[in-house]
């Protein structure tokens, strides 16, 4: 939340209590959703639809810690969820499908990558960061590519879910759900209480104005770097969990495309609530898997062949829609949400 | 390897980053003077080959489909400019990045809409279609070398129109500090429209030059795009003089890396490894070599600001 | 006479052939006021600047406590006791008051890397940042965004900062500059109260404020030190005098 | 907002799975196509055709109502698992037809027969799923991979050339397109080129290709990449010099933009538009009609993949509740596909012939491409061996 919230009373319009409301339906709703799946019918695609729903959610709120509180534009972040993928992938494909082993694995690879990269990046400054990153990405994309035993460009479907200490128990597409819940649920609190730490309230600072935090004796890139590392960390872990989703991995979960698709999350949720990112990755996702049964839904008035052609050609209707919400709706969805108490 | 083979090759790189440079020309003025990440800047690369694919079709000549694709292009530049872009100028570069993508998204669904998902062709104009023999059994065709004299003579035009007349004289001023040139009374509006449709036009020009040679198909701006913001970067953001000569390196890299980097690696790896190695590599370069020039120079090659 | 705090010694900044300030040499005595003024463009910010580190120096070298600090980046710097303020305001807009000052008290804490436990609810951290801001005469206003705040409040908030450093120096730069008379006067009576605990290097333009608070003067003309000496002496220097004539009135 | 847009889609999903109560009579078969995209074309070829299919049978597979289900899995691997598990959960679809890429067919193959649902392929035939990874509920109306190019590799070595110049995208169809090559050409290979995925201009390689003068050239080079080289072959002078094998590069997908350029360009193909039988022409004509454009092989195996269903559940009286029984039913390709002969091996990928095609202009000024010389008859791929599973 914001830093007023945190203070005493004040004269300062706190809008943040009332907006706690928001994570609280979003976790009720995500705990409420396997019952309803189960009513669907359907329970296995709604489970599996909403537990990618999640996975991106845990990646673009990795992604809104540096972006929104920290105000670095990574334009490479796919790269992560490509780590922690092929993490599962290559250990998996040597005979270790453990995700006790796979998980800390994917983990410190992600690190090491962040450190690295971060170091190197974290020395330009606004667009030259997000070209930076961009090309780190790249790179990792073309290595996965090129990885002729790994599958290269095709990628390679994991013989079966992980084991979690010897047991299947990520077979059932339940207990799944619980499980990448359970990780939301975990990342949130962290990134919570690693926006609201002192940490944290240097990374905030230093987005706000680098050089004052430096006249009083702070150096921002530690922090910086710190901050993308653990992001990094972060979105491997939903890398795993993508790869365990899809029970396969490939060079497309890191394109730069996929990458700028966690920048769209972010933004059109709103930056720096975390939450907003989580509920940016939802209407995402859901609008792309959607939109074109809406649309077909709604031009009930029309030829089939027209809502046909409507329907096949539902990104004409969601450009104009990204364009609409940064023109009317200030601050993503969060925006929307907070205004009307506002004004 | 022979010394034709690399001058060859060289032309072959020259060519490509002239193209490059005539796309990344108009997005770092557009960056530059407005501070404005535009993405759509590669749809509008497309649209000019498009329309230029439209128009040979219609008219039946390369040369009136050009005459009309070049008004057209800078038209439909200022209409985006109108209905869209100028309503993201006080925005922040996120919002730009996200409302640009929505443009993307919605033009390359758009001329799939109109022209169908299958690529379109467009004739070598008969004037320059032949081939000349640069070496024996070594054959360059003609068109390519009129690319790469198109390229140099708008590069000359832009260096001259930025450095020699009052408008290059704002451009200029206005890519080191927009504020001022606020303050001198210039209307700022007038300029971003202008230096935007010009942009737009030069984007639209390259399409329309490579659309005889490549397949105009759609989607075909976005990877371009990525490696213009890529010259960008390495030139310096706002720099004309920048983006040429990283136009130029970055066209050199990759042509010639991908034609050489094997044969490189054979002289330290045996020829498996080598072959292996490079087939990796060699898609990496220019991000390789963007890292590198970021890592020594931070802003670019030709910085602008301060 | 006692060991200097701070010594410049022939401090150099040049862009191209624009020479900014130039061999600039200088000494800080713990404990006193010194001032420094000078007309429009003589290279006063960017003293300050090269001395907190935020511009490297050409040529010269910079002692503080007798250690060489000339290449040290500003963070390190802040931490050997060399605090500064900013001409034009520099404060985080979105955070209150308190948490800006908090932020510098937590700086100077040194464990800004832990990761739970909610910083804004520290007391051993709001407490001495309270402090500092009663010291300015803010802590009525201390949960107010700062990005509220009226521009001499703001002028205030940095002298707080600057104090919750807990500096050896503080470098002021304008603390004056665009406050109203009321608030001026404020300002002043807080820099009076500062004095003689903390050694204060201040450029100002406001004569009045500097011959009425400085222990010394330096007089600095296109980026050379023209004079150094107490204020009464200064005012009557011939050179100064020629200096500032036409330019502003000496009182 | 969230929170609507979630309710939203699970009401949704909610009716459409309740849909079936009601119309338990209709087939489902879902399609899972590339239709956005550069690629999109080959999508809409595979569609068009499944769906002339399902018109020429009168709207029935089988003797049952059938309702068709079409989705774009965009070519990422990642959105088609999700969307086939819509169309297996939600729709309960009794078949997946497509895909058009290698990577989306390995990556939905899991879910799919997991579920116990008959997957046919109607283009994508990778090799581990003709080999270690074939499945009882797995079929293709189309080829293994590898196939096309054995075709070209069989006529280089046929032909005697004895330099050959290898050329493909820098990805895993581009080493196993030239692997395939490779099985039947025993020839020298001067060299084999590798330029990056989506490469737009190929000057470097025909620089090199023109210095090193093989005798022929092969290469796969699918989509927008295969119109860039063809032109610019053309353009360097190359074409009437240095004979042009392909696959994937010159058919009815990129001939409208290659046009006159390819004219002469030679590809491997199981079957053409212009291939002589009654059923065919028919078949190429009403195309034409319906969709104004020439069909490629895209499209006449999904015709084929439609004919395949109707004729399975013909067999089982319009019954899928035994998968044994349909599974047979299907095996026995009891139907007369639009390419001559077919049957299906034991990995359930098909044994049938392949031509050599050449790309020419039609006399009503179309493109196309045409039969030269049968290259293999009853051909089955190299992989079926390594399949294990009952089939």
């Amino acid at each position: 939340m914001t830093e007023l919230v945190q203070t005493e009373p004040s004269p300062a319009p706190s809008l943040g209590t009332r907006v706690e409301i928001v994570p609280i339906f979003l976790f009720a709703a995500f705990a409420a959703a396997p019952l309803l799946a189960t009513v669907s019918g359907a329970e296995g695609y709604v489970l599996s639809l909403l537990t990618r729903v999640m996975i991106f959610g845990i990646a673009a709120m990795a992604l809104d810690l540096i972006l929104g509180y920290g105000a670095l534009v990574s334009f490479g972040h796919a790269a992560f969820l490509g780590l922690g993928g092929y993490a599962v992938g290559i250990l998996a494909s040597h005979g270790i499908d453990d995700a006790l082993v796979q998980v800390p694995v994917a983990l410190a690879a992600s690190a090491l990558f962040a450190l690295v990269t971060g170091a190197i990046s974290l020395r330009t400054k606004g667009v030259y960061f997000i070209m930076i990153t961009l090309a780190f990405g790249q790179m990792l994309y073309f290595l996965a590519t090129s990885l002729a035993a790994y599958g290269g460009d095709d990628g390679m479907t994991l013989p079966s879910r992980s084991l979690v200490a010897g047991f299947s128990v990520l077979k059932s597409d339940f207990t799944f759900y619980w499980i990448c819940l359970l990780c939301l649920l975990g990342t949130y609190a962290f990134s919570r209480a690693v926006v609201a730490s002192r940490f944290g309230r240097v990374l905030r600072g230093t987005r706000d104005n680098a050089t004052r935090m430096e006249a009083i004796g702070f150096r921002p890139f530690r922090f910086q770097l710190t901050a993308y590392v653990i992001s990094g960390m972060m979105t491997g872990l939903a890398g795993c969990l993508l790869a365990n989703q899809a029970e396969f991995v490939s060079p497309a979960f890191m394109t730069w495309q996929r990458s700028g698709e966690l920048i769209f999350m972010v933004v059109l949720g709103g930056l720096g609530s975390l939450h907003g990112a989580i509920i940016g990755a939802a209407a995402f996702l859901l609008l792309e898997e959607f939109l074109p049964e809406i649309l077909h839904a709604a031009s009930f008035f029309l030829s089939d062949e027209v809502r046909d052609h409507l329907a096949e050609n539902w990104k004409m209707v969601f450009g104009p829609l990204l364009i609409l919400v940064v023109l009317f709706a200030r601050g993503g969805i969060m925006g929307l949400l907070r205004r009307p108490r506002h004004g | 390897m022979t010394a034709t083979l690399l001058f060859v090759q060289a032309l072959n790189g020259l060519q490509f980053g002239l193209i490059l440079f005539l796309i990344a020309a108009g997005l770092t003025l557009v960056f530059g003077v407005m501070d404005f990440i535009n993405l759509a800047h590669g749809v509008q690369y497309m649209v000019g080959a498009y329309l230029v694919a439209a128009f040979s079709a219609w008219t039946g000549s390369f040369g009136w489909a050009l005459l009309l694709a070049l008004p057209t292009a800078l038209a439909f530049g200022l209409l985006l400019e109108a209905i869209v872009f100028r309503h993201l100028y006080d925005r922040d570069h996120l919002d730009q990045v996200l409302a640009t993508f929505g443009i993307i998204l919605f033009l390359n669904q758009g001329v799939k809409f109109v022209w169908g998902a299958a690529p379109l062709s467009v004739p070598v104009p008969e004037l320059l279609s032949g081939s000349v023999e640069i070496a024996s059994g070594l054959l360059y065709p003609v068109y390519r070398l009129a690319i790469i004299a198109a390229g140099l003579v708008v590069a000359i035009l832009l260096y001259g129109l930025v450095n020699h007349t009052r408008i290059g004289m704002l451009v200029r001023a206005g890519a080191s500090n927009a504020a001022m040139v606020s303050a001198l009374g210039v209307n700022i509006q007038r300029l971003f429209m202008v230096v935007f449709g010009f942009g737009a036009m030069l984007a639209g020009f390259a399409g329309a030059m490579v659309a005889p040679i490549l397949s105009v198909e759609p989607g075909m701006g976005d990877n371009i795009l990525i490696l213009a913001f890529v010259v960008i970067v390495i030139g310096g953001i706002g720099s004309i003089r920048g983006a040429f000569l990283a136009a130029l390196l970055i066209g050199l890299v990759d042509t010639l890396g991908r034609s050489f980097a094997p044969n490189l690696l054979r002289l330290v790896l045996d020829p498996a490894a080598a072959s292996q190695t490079g087939r990796a590599i060699a898609p990496m370069l220019i991000y390789i070599f963007m890292a590198a020039v970021l890592f020594f120079r931070p802003s670019g090659l030709f910085p602008v600001k301060r | 006479m006692a060991e200097p705090l701070l010594e410049l010694r022939n401090l150099r900044k040049a862009y191209g052939a624009l020479v900014v300030t130039d061999n600039v040499s200088l000494s800080v005595t713990p404990g006193e006021l010194h001032a420094v003024i000078g007309p429009n463009g003589a290279g006063k910010t960017t003293l300050i600047h090269q001395i907190s580190g935020m511009l490297p120096s050409d040529t010269g070298s910079i002692l503080f406590g007798g250690e060489d600090i000339t290449s040290l980046p500003m963070p390190q710097r802040v931490r050997r006791g060399l605090a500064r303020s900013f001409q034009i305001t520099s404060i985080l807009p979105g955070f209150s008051a308190l948490e800006n000052v908090a932020l510098a008290v937590q700086a100077r804490s040194g464990s800004s890397f832990r990761l739970f436990g909610k910083a804004a609810q520290e007391k051993n951290l709001n407490d001495p940042a309270m402090e500092c801001l009663s010291q300015v005469g803010l802590a009525a206003r201390a949960h107010v965004p700062a990005g509220l705040l009226s521009h001499g409040e703001k002028r205030q908030l940095e002298l707080a900062i600057g104090l919750a450093t807990e500096p050896k120096l503080l470098l002021l730069d304008e603390p004056l500059a665009g406050t109203g008379h009321e608030e001026s006067l404020r300002v002043v009576e807080t820099l009076r109260r500062l004095k003689g605990r903390l050694t204060i290097v201040l450029i100002e333009h406001d004569m009045e404020a500097v011959f009425a608070l400085a222990d010394r003067v330096s007089v600095l003309v296109y980026g050379r030190v023209l004079a150094t000496d107490t204020p009464g002496r200064i005012r009557e220097n011939p050179d100064v005098r020629a200096a500032y004539l036409g330019e502003e009135e000496l009182v | 907002m969230n929170v609507t847009i979630k309710t939203l889609g699970l009401a949704a999903a909610v009716t459409l799975a309740a849909a079936p109560a009601i119309a338990q009579e209709k087939l489902k078969v879902g399609l899972l196509l590339t239709l956005s995209g550069p690629s999109a074309v080959l999508g809409q070829q595979a569609r068009d055709g499944f769906q002339l299919a399902v018109k020429d049978l009168g709207g029935k597979l089988g003797g049952r109502d059938v309702e068709v289900i079409v989705v774009d899995d965009e070519l990422k691997p990642d959105v088609a698992v999700t969307k086939v598990k819509g169309l297996l959960e939600r729709d309960k679809v009794d078949f997946v037809v497509g895909p058009i890429f290698s990577n989306v067919a390995v990556a939905v193959h899991k879910p799919i027969v997991d579920a116990n649902t008959f997957y046919i392929s109607t283009n994508a035939g990778p090799s581990n799923l003709a080999g270690k990874s074939c499945n009882p509920y797995f079929f293709a109306t189309s080829y293994q991979n590898d196939q096309n190019h054995e075709v070209l590799g069989k006529v280089a070595q046929d032909r005697g050339y004895k330099k050959v110049y290898l050329l493909a995208p820098n990805y895993q169809a581009g080493k196993d397109a030239l692997a395939g090559f490779k099985r039947h050409y025993k020839g020298e290979i001067v060299e084999e080129s590798y330029v990056p995925l989506n490469t737009l201009d190929f000057q470097s390689e025909l620089a090199k290709i023109a210095s090193l003068q093989p005798d022929a050239i092969f290469t796969f080079m699918p989509g927008g990449m295969g119109v860039n080289l063809v032109k610019q072959y053309r353009a360097a002078g190359l074409a009437d010099r240095i004979p042009f094998l392909s696959a994937f590069t010159v058919d009815e997908s990129t001939l409208p933009a290659q046009q006159d350029a390819a004219i002469g360009m030679f590809g491997g193909s199981n079957w053409a538009p212009n291939l002589d039988t009654p059923q065919n022409k028919k078949f190429v004509a009403a195309y034409e009609a319906a969709y104004n454009s020439v069909p490629g092989s895209y499209s006449m195996h999904a015709y084929d993949a439609a004919l395949l269903i109707d004729s399975a559940l013909k067999t089982t009286g319009g019954k899928m509740d035994n998968k044994d029984a349909v599974r047979a039913a299907i095996k026995k390709a009891d139907f007369k596909s639009l390419r001559g002969d077919f049957k299906f091996g034991s990995n359930g990928f098909p044994i049938q012939d392949f031509y050599l095609v050449k790309a020419s202009k039609r006399p009503d000024g179309k493109f196309q491409t045409e039969i030269v010389e049968k290259v293999f008859d009853d051909y089955a791929d190299a992989y079926a061996k390594e399949c294990t599973a009952t089939n």
